[in-house]
């Protein structure tokens, strides 16, 4: 296992390599660069600026450059942990991600902790009692929460809540408090604010999970060793606990790894529709407007997650099933 | 061997019977109809006997195994019967009437009644190590072990457990109560499964053809180490097999079933030298020799076993006998004695037909 | 010789396995009512304008933002369905337009009824509607009208085209690149198999929206929406090969070691032949469930990047592209019923995971 | 002195400047008697201040107020979109040594005193207020002007080329000399009429160098005022590669609040962070007419919102006080349904541009020689802006207001060339429409009913649209289906903006919808009917280039747009009396030869849908709304207040 691990964080650098040139290949693809971007976002707001001065600007940015040099500029930065500069921000990018860095994990956490203690709990209910009321209750609300866009169910609970109850569920936190430095009180109020980004970004994982979790506990159930362990005289729900969910948990603990990349696409749809302060929105507009450095940081960032996220799920996977920890 | 009579209506008790089992019928409730998969069994178990079940895969031996432990999962039912077992304390009790996930049937899994599952492999958790598993089933019924009413402790179980592993005959105990079940070859984990069994000094086990899943000289030496513990803690045994060669090893008295129905009953050796029944004599036809090698499947009696929703109205076995006679298809017959300590349920040996 | 027989017994063991997967299907009562409405979906598909009412592009400035309009069924006690006629005029402080119903007039609507002409599959022209209202200069909105006066029925039909078809061929795509490359990855193994792997690994590590926004935008600009359409079909699919790659690769790796796919390999079969003739069907069914639950994945990325504005663009008319043009705070406030699509989504989602779900329940040999 | 300043500034605005100066003098008569808020007042007991007196100048700009003489406090809530959208905060500070007016008609003084030039205008005095201050203090002198002159304009790191505004016909730089602590003379080899316009609009923008810089503090990011290793040092540990960036970085007061401003608040975070918060400064020049100090709002905070429907929402709940920017039109009857609840009123603000969505037809296309010819060809426009059925567009995309018109100015302005050029060919006349296009020779049909070309493709003409304002796509389908009606087959593409910008540059595309927003400012800025700006023009690339080349590269222009070319060069030089004249000849001219086919205009779509809360005061209801106006800056925003 070592000895695989070893192998796995040796091609790691090379592997990032090739990651990171085929991320400069893609967020260069579009026509145009940021200055064309940024002129285009300029006269749709209603203002503009001089052919002169966007010449100026293309040279002090270095967009002039070959395809090639640029690359190997950012490369040579990167080399020395420098992220770069956001081209629209005028800060360096490793800020600006950092800055967001907490609360996106924040909420991540949040969904992903709603998630399972609604999705496992579900899960088990449902695969213990099926075909029951609730377990085919369960079944039609994980259905209808996987097939629901979360960018329309944002929207539409977005509104509900403004329509009917007043609120304006948009943001993390009040205004009052976006500013403001930690506090208990500002505490209180993120907690207020994030459980319905949390639910919304967690519905259809809630679904899919507990879904999961149902097919593969009943298929845990119906093994022999069950059968030994209530032999044996256990409780019910004990032995339920002990035996076949923790088996039906494997997989399940192996796919957290895959969660950590998916934290940051995931919300993208949703933390832009609801106004998340969030690394997804701050990666779309990167894109859109051709912030280049930035956008490569982010997805660099991501594909590095995913890289270890995978590898995290290997590791997990074996430290939990001991058939695959002794045998590799 | 000791004298044992199975009891029937209007015979008297020699001694109590450990397990009496009554006119017990379960039946799986699909959404394509209803497979009544113990349609009327009866039978008793002596205490320190080995009782042999035997029979074609699907005639419910398992089914009745697992409804004596209560074990009989949706969409399965018990729908009438009685299983009344004699506990440790002198108290009788009929395991259908407890909840299936009371106390009191729990105290008498493995404490009392302790079943060897037919796959060794797959009856363990392959995430926890074989010593967990046991030290578990010790400590859930720790008062067996209990010395002056003080609870043991997970070490003491553990020491208990390697003691165990000793007596089954496992080498290098020590270290093989970390292991895990995919770790141990077919005879350990056998053997494994048998010391779990024996862990909480049971009245009755239940062996669920226990060496379907393992090699012929395993096989043999498993058979072996059952036979001598059973000597030594004289715990009755039921044993459940479809092979005639292992219930002539091991068995004092057999019980013969056919899709749900005891089709004969008797002392082994009444069975194997008088068959009464014809479903008996067709099994034993095919043997080919008997004492000539120990591993004997049950080869193809002409015909086949017939769909469980297709059961065939009458005696079941009539499809498929030999000596049909007219009245087979009509009216099922009862088990009734056709000798001394032998009973059938077959018109050729007399008349008595189940009450509609 | 032995190749040959061997083949004509698989092929009478899969036939058999069919109909056994047929038949257990066929007891999901959900599973079937399902299919039921996905082959009414794609009978949408073959012929939309016939289940259109009117030219979804037709637009009409003074007939913006109509409600729905319930079809009535009788008419003074006899069978003779009809519609309100309905009269609108734009508020003067907050112009907006309020329309009011005036059940005293009636617009009949017939089925099977004539309207504006069209092409089935471009073949022969027709002008027979599903339902139309009696008098063709008439308009209906069963749904309901747009901020231009489009029939929003008729374009939810036009999208259901485009949506559900993107899915189909998508996955299709998704399934031939899957079953080739996993299983290239899984029989041949070693290097094949370790480029493979890390081919997956970089498609599944790059998010999807960055190089949706990359392609799209490198798409030659003089193709037609159609050009587009497919080529996005095609954008989707690359993205989407990797976890039936995945899978079939495990697949494969646990068959390679078969003894059947020895036997074959001993008989002189081409690794081709094996492939495709030995191992595939073995899992066929599998493949099958597995693309029936990855269809509404697609149509929910289709209906996301749309609704970014990053994939299909009107023009065209696609769910998402529906979705988008109700993504705002008006028609949240003054339009509920131009959310509908999104209604339709869930439904066909829903459908399609019905129908996967049953599927492998029933392909699964174990599942009883 | 004040009364000739006076007189020059009514002179080049264009209608009298109403006695904003002469209140300024009776204010200054009684001297000693300013007001302050009562925050800024515990400052200076706390020390922490001087006094007002010394805070002030000497001859404070008086504002004149909407309503009434406000209060002081509050915080002014507004949303933008993040660093991008740094426009939001420039148009609400409108930091400039002088402004237009309300109605965008005349330019008035703000942080200078006033200006006055020679009698040919090729010499330019501004006059600063003596003692005037930046927000930390620090006086502000001609050498504020005259640093931005010597180290920043004239060095060719920081511009590389010369601004048009400050360049003569020969390339060099017009002459700028200290004439005084608070005067500098600007000199032009020609005249310079529109000299204050363009000075006007000479307010730092994030990117670009205002003509005052704070130079006491941006001398220590200057070479030529700090050692180079120093700068170099702060520059890297900034995150920055040359010492250009870390000075236009120190210079962006939206991304550094250390940065001294003359408005009426300043930053004090930054633009990227997820509230920018800008407070008052208590050093702005500004009084009301009852002499207290402006502003009277404390502070502006400008939320981020990714999303512009989230954006909206939050203004319907009512969670700004006073937005116009990124409002959607489409929105108001919403917002005015919502408006009964008392929480804000709806204010609208129609454009000062002509026409809201216009589509501009390339006449320099050259993928499809066949197809550019046709479009360059005058008959085939008109007939395309006949077969428009603008009332359609109206009641969809515009919720019936506005009305029908080409791209000419807004009936008010004086370069308004007359109501009949404005409607100029926009009638609905399908018939005509068809007339026309057979007269030019489109006479052949294919099966589907689409006029032949020459070549004998169908005439074909795309349509791309970039959806910054949601309606124009509407728009663009709406125009294509009346093209389709009278033969043309008609594309709509809908592009993603940086792509579409692109392609205009490449001279790949055919048609665009835009707006008209220039119309009011022909002369200045990047006027859409001068084929010589860039970027947002599709009107005739080739000419451009043609222009840029004099004439070596890209197409000739006809003679009609030979002459908007000469017009716009001598309306530069010329008195105010001929330069109505001339711009009037020059959109009538533009409505006639229709290079782009105006639709509908005058209606507030862009950031016209005013959202105020309700004790939001002093907010006009009329207002010239355009960029070059910084509205609602011009609206003299730091007399908005609160009322209690």
């Amino acid at each position: 296992m070592t000895r695989y691990i070893a192998q796995r964080l040796l091609i790691l650098p090379l592997l990032m390599v090739i990651y990171s040139f085929v991320i400069f290949l893609i967020i260069q693809a579009p026509p145009g660069d940021f200055l064309t971007a940024y002129v285009a976002t300029l006269a749709s707001s209603g203002s503009s600026i001089s052919a002169d001065q966007i010449a100026a600007l293309r040279h002090q940015y270095g967009l002039d450059q070959p395809f090639l040099v640029q690359y190997f500029l950012w490369m040579q930065n990167l080399l020395h942990g420098d992220f770069g500069l956001s081209l629209e921000y005028q800060r360096p990018n490793a800020d600006l991600i950092s800055e967001q860095l907490g609360l996106t994990l924040a909420l991540a956490l949040f969904s992903f902790v709603l998630t399972w203690a609604i999705a496992v709990p579900a899960g088990i209910y449902s695969a213990t009692h099926p075909r029951s009321l609730i377990d085919h209750v369960l079944t039609v609300i994980n259905y209808v929460g996987v097939a629901t866009p979360n960018f329309m169910l944002a929207l539409i609970l977005m509104w509900l809540a403004f329509a009917y109850f007043d609120i304006n569920v948009s943001g993390l936190f009040s205004p009052e408090f976006v500013d403001a430095p930690w506090s208990f009180a500002r505490v209180g109020d993120l907690l207020f604010h994030i459980w319905l980004p949390g639910l919304v970004l967690g519905i259809a994982g809630t679904a899919r999970l507990s879904r999961i979790m149902r097919a593969n506990l009943l298929d845990e159930l119906n093994k022999p060793y069950v059968v030994t362990a209530r032999a044996k005289g256990m409780r019910e729900w004990r032995l339920v606990l002990r035996y076949p969910v923790r088996l039906a948990f494997n997989p399940l603990v192996s796919t957290i790894g895959w969660y950590l990349p998916a934290l940051f696409s995931g919300s993208l749809i949703v933390a832009t529709v609801m106004n998340l302060p969030n690394i997804g929105p701050l990666l779309l507009r990167a894109l859109i407007n051709q912030d280049m450095y930035l956008a490569g940081g982010i997805l660099l960032i991501y594909s590095f997650l995913t890289i270890v996220g995978t590898l995290l799920s290997d590791v997990l996977l074996a430290l939990l099933d001991p058939r695959i920890r002794v045998e590799s | 061997m000791p004298l044992t009579r199975i009891a029937i209506e209007g015979a008297v008790n020699q001694q109590t019977p450990l397990l009496q089992v009554r006119d017990l019928r379960v039946s799986f409730q699909l959404d394509e109809g209803v497979v009544r998969a113990v349609d009327g069994t009866s039978f008793d178990v002596m205490p320190g006997q080995v009782l042999g079940i035997v029979g074609e895969s699907g005639c419910g031996k398992s089914v009745t195994m697992k409804a004596i432990l209560q074990l009989v999962d949706r969409p399965g039912r018990i729908d009438t019967g009685e299983i009344k077992f004699l506990r440790s304390d002198g108290e009788t009790v009929d395991l259908v009437k407890l909840p299936p996930r009371g106390a009191m049937i729990r105290q008498i899994r493995g404490g009392e009644i302790a079943l060897i599952p037919q796959e060794p492999m797959a009856s363990f958790s392959p995430v926890h190590t074989v010593g967990d598993q046991i030290i578990e089933a010790i400590l859930l019924h720790s008062h067996r072990w209990e010395q002056g009413g003080r609870k043991i402790s997970k070490r003491e179980a553990r020491k208990i457990t390697i003691g165990l592993f000793r007596d089954v005959g496992i080498s290098m105990p020590e270290q093989r109560v970390d292991a895990y079940s995919w770790q141990l070859s077919g005879g350990l984990r056998q053997r494994a499964m048998i010391a779990m069994a024996l862990s909480c000094k049971p009245r009755l086990l239940i062996a669920d053809e226990p060496t379907t899943a393992i090699d012929v000289t395993t096989q043999a030496q498993v058979l072996a180490l059952l036979r001598d513990l059973q000597v030594k803690y004289n715990t009755a045994i039921i044993f459940i097999t479809h092979d005639l060669g292992v219930i002539a090893q091991m068995a004092s008295y057999v019980v013969v079933m056919y899709l749900g129905r005891v089709m004969e009953q008797g002392p082994v050796d009444a069975i194997f030298h008088a068959p009464k029944h014809p479903y008996t004599r067709a099994l034993l036809r095919s043997i080919p020799s008997m004492y000539g090698q120990t591993r004997v499947a049950l080869p193809v009696i002409s015909g086949t076993l017939p769909h469980p929703f297709n059961r065939p109205p009458g005696c079941p076995f009539h499809p498929r006998c030999a000596d049909v006679m007219p009245a087979c298809s009509v009216g099922v017959p009862r088990l009734m004695p056709v000798g001394d300590d032998q009973l059938a349920s077959c018109f050729l040996h007399h008349n008595e037909a189940e009450p509609v | 010789m032995s190749g040959t027989s061997s083949a004509a017994e698989d092929r009478v063991a899969i036939a058999s396995n069919w109909r056994l997967v047929w038949w257990r299907f066929r007891r999901h009562r959900l599973a079937m009512i399902s299919a039921g409405l996905l082959i009414f979906m794609y009978m949408i598909v073959l012929a939309p304008d016939f289940f259109s009412v009117q030219d979804p592009e037709r637009t009409d400035a003074r007939q913006a933002f109509i409600p729905v309009q319930m079809i009535h069924f009788f008419d003074d006690g006899s069978l003779s369905p009809w519609v309100p006629t309905i009269t609108g005029k734009r508020h003067p402080v907050t112009l907006r337009m309020e329309w009011v119903a005036d059940p005293a007039r009636k617009v009949g609507v017939r089925f099977f009824a004539r309207g504006y002409s069209y092409r089935v599959l471009g073949v022969f022209e027709t002008n027979v509607h599903l339902i139309a209202p009696a008098d063709p200069t008439q308009r209906i909105f069963l749904l309901g009208s747009d901020r231009l006066g489009r029939d929003q029925w008729s374009r939810i039909m036009h999208g259901t085209q485009t949506s559900m078809t993107v899915g189909l061929v998508a996955v299709a795509l998704s399934v031939i690149l899957g079953v080739v490359l996993g299983g290239l990855s899984g029989y041949v193994g070693g290097k094949t198999d370790q480029v493979i792997q890390r081919i997956i690994e970089l498609l599944q590590s790059v998010p999807t929206i960055p190089i949706w926004l990359a392609l799209s935008a490198a798409l030659p600009r003089d193709w037609t929406p159609i050009q587009v359409f497919f080529a996005i079909t095609v954008i989707l699919s690359l993205v989407g090969w990797t976890t039936l790659g995945r899978e079939v690769r495990g697949r494969f790796l646990a068959l390679r070691e078969e003894d059947f796919v020895l036997a074959a390999r001993l008989a002189g079969c081409s690794r081709m032949r094996i492939i495709l003739r030995h191992m595939v069907p073995t899992f066929a069914s599998h493949i099958i469930a597995t693309s029936s639950l990855a269809i509404p994945v697609m149509i929910i990325n289709e209906t996301s990047l749309s609704f970014l504005g990053l994939g299909i663009r009107p023009p065209a008319i696609s769910w998402g592209v529906l979705l988008q043009e109700a993504q705002n705070i008006q028609t949240l406030a003054l339009a509920p019923w131009l959310l509908t699509p999104g209604l339709v989504v869930i439904v066909a989602v829903l459908a399609f995971n019905l129908v996967g779900d049953g599927l492998r329940d029933a392909a699964d040999p174990y599942s009883n | 002195m004040v009364r000739d300043v006076k007189r020059r500034v009514a002179l080049i605005g264009l209608a009298a400047g109403a006695g904003v100066l002469a209140t300024g003098s009776s204010v200054l008569a009684q001297a000693g008697r300013y007001k302050e808020a009562a925050s800024v007042t515990e400052l200076v007991r706390a020390g922490k201040l001087p006094a007002i007196e010394a805070r002030l100048p000497e001859n404070p700009l008086v504002v004149p107020v909407v309503e009434r003489v406000g209060e002081y406090g509050g915080i002014w809530r507004r949303a933008f979109l993040g660093p991008a959208d740094s426009n939001n905060y420039i148009r609400v500070v409108y930091d400039s040594l002088f402004r237009f007016s309300p109605d965008g008609a005349k330019i008035e003084p703000k942080i200078a005193a006033g200006a006055e030039s020679s009698a040919d205008y090729k010499v330019w005095t501004i006059n600063l207020r003596k003692g005037s201050r930046w927000s930390d203090g620090a006086p502000f002198t001609a050498d504020d002007i005259l640093f931005w002159y010597t180290d920043v304009l004239l060095n060719k790191e920081l511009t590389p080329t010369l601004p048009g505004w400050i360049r003569n016909a020969d390339g060099s730089a017009a002459k700028v000399e200290k004439a005084s602590e608070t005067a500098v003379r600007f000199t032009y080899l020609a005249p310079a009429t529109l000299f204050l316009t363009a000075v006007a609009n000479q307010d730092g923008a994030d990117r670009t160098f205002a003509m005052f810089l704070p130079a006491h503090y941006l001398k220590k990011f200057h070479p030529a005022h700090a050692a180079k290793a120093d700068i170099d040092k702060v520059a890297a540990a900034a995150g920055f590669k040359t010492w250009t960036e870390l000075f236009a970085n120190r210079n962006a007061p939206p991304e550094n609040p250390e940065r001294p401003t003359m408005a009426a608040w300043a930053p004090i975070s930054r633009a990227s962070d997820p509230i920018f918060t800008l407070r008052r400064n208590p050093y702005y020049v500004g009084v009301d007419t009852a002499g207290n100090q402006l502003p009277y709002i404390d502070e502006v905070r400008f939320t981020f919102f990714a999303d512009v429907q989230a954006l909206n929402l939050a203004a319907i709940a009512g969670n700004f006080d006073m937005q116009e920017r990124h409002i959607n039109m489409t929105n108001y009857p919403v917002l005015k349904d919502q408006e009964k609840t008392g929480k804000y009123r709806i204010i609208t603000w129609p454009t000062f541009g002509g026409a809201d969505a216009v589509i501009a037809i390339n006449q320099t296309y050259a993928a499809d020689p066949v197809m550019g010819k046709v479009m360059a060809t005058k008959d085939f426009r008109v007939a395309l802006s006949f077969a428009i059925n603008r009332d359609q567009i109206k009641e969809s995309v515009f919720l019936g207001l506005g009305e029908a018109r080409q791209g000419v100015p807004a009936p008010w302005h004086p370069y308004f060339p007359g109501a009949e050029w404005a409607q100029k060919y926009t009638e609905f006349k399908r018939d005509e429409a068809n007339k026309l296009l057979d007269g030019i020779g489109l006479t052949k049909k294919d099966a589907q009913g689409f006029r032949l070309l020459s070549n004998g493709k169908p005439a074909t003409i795309e349509i791309s649209v970039v959806p910054a304002f949601g309606a124009w796509p509407d728009v663009a389908l709406l125009v294509g289906k009346d093209w389709e009606a009278v033969g043309i087959k008609t594309i709509v593409q809908i592009r993603e903006r940086a792509l579409h910008f692109k392609m205009g540059e490449n001279n790949e595309l055919m048609a665009e919808v835009w707006n008209e927003d220039t119309s009011a400012f022909p002369y200045t800025g990047n006027a859409k009917v001068d084929p010589r700006n860039a970027p947002i023009l599709t009107m005739g690339p080739l000419w451009r280039r043609w222009y840029a080349t004099s004439g070596k590269d890209g197409v000739e222009p006809p003679p009609e747009m030979k002459r908007i070319v000469e017009i716009v060069d001598k309306a530069r030089t010329v008195g105010p009396e001929e330069q109505i004249k001339l711009s009037q000849e020059l959109y009538r001219n533009w409505a006639d030869n229709v290079y782009e086919i105006g639709t509908i205009g005058l209606t507030p779509m862009v950031q016209g849908v005013v959202v105020a809360a309700a004790k939001f005061r002093n907010v006009p209801t009329t207002l010239g709304n355009d960029w070059p106006l910084r509205s609602p800056g011009n609206a003299r925003t730091e007399q908005f207040f609160f009322s209690k």
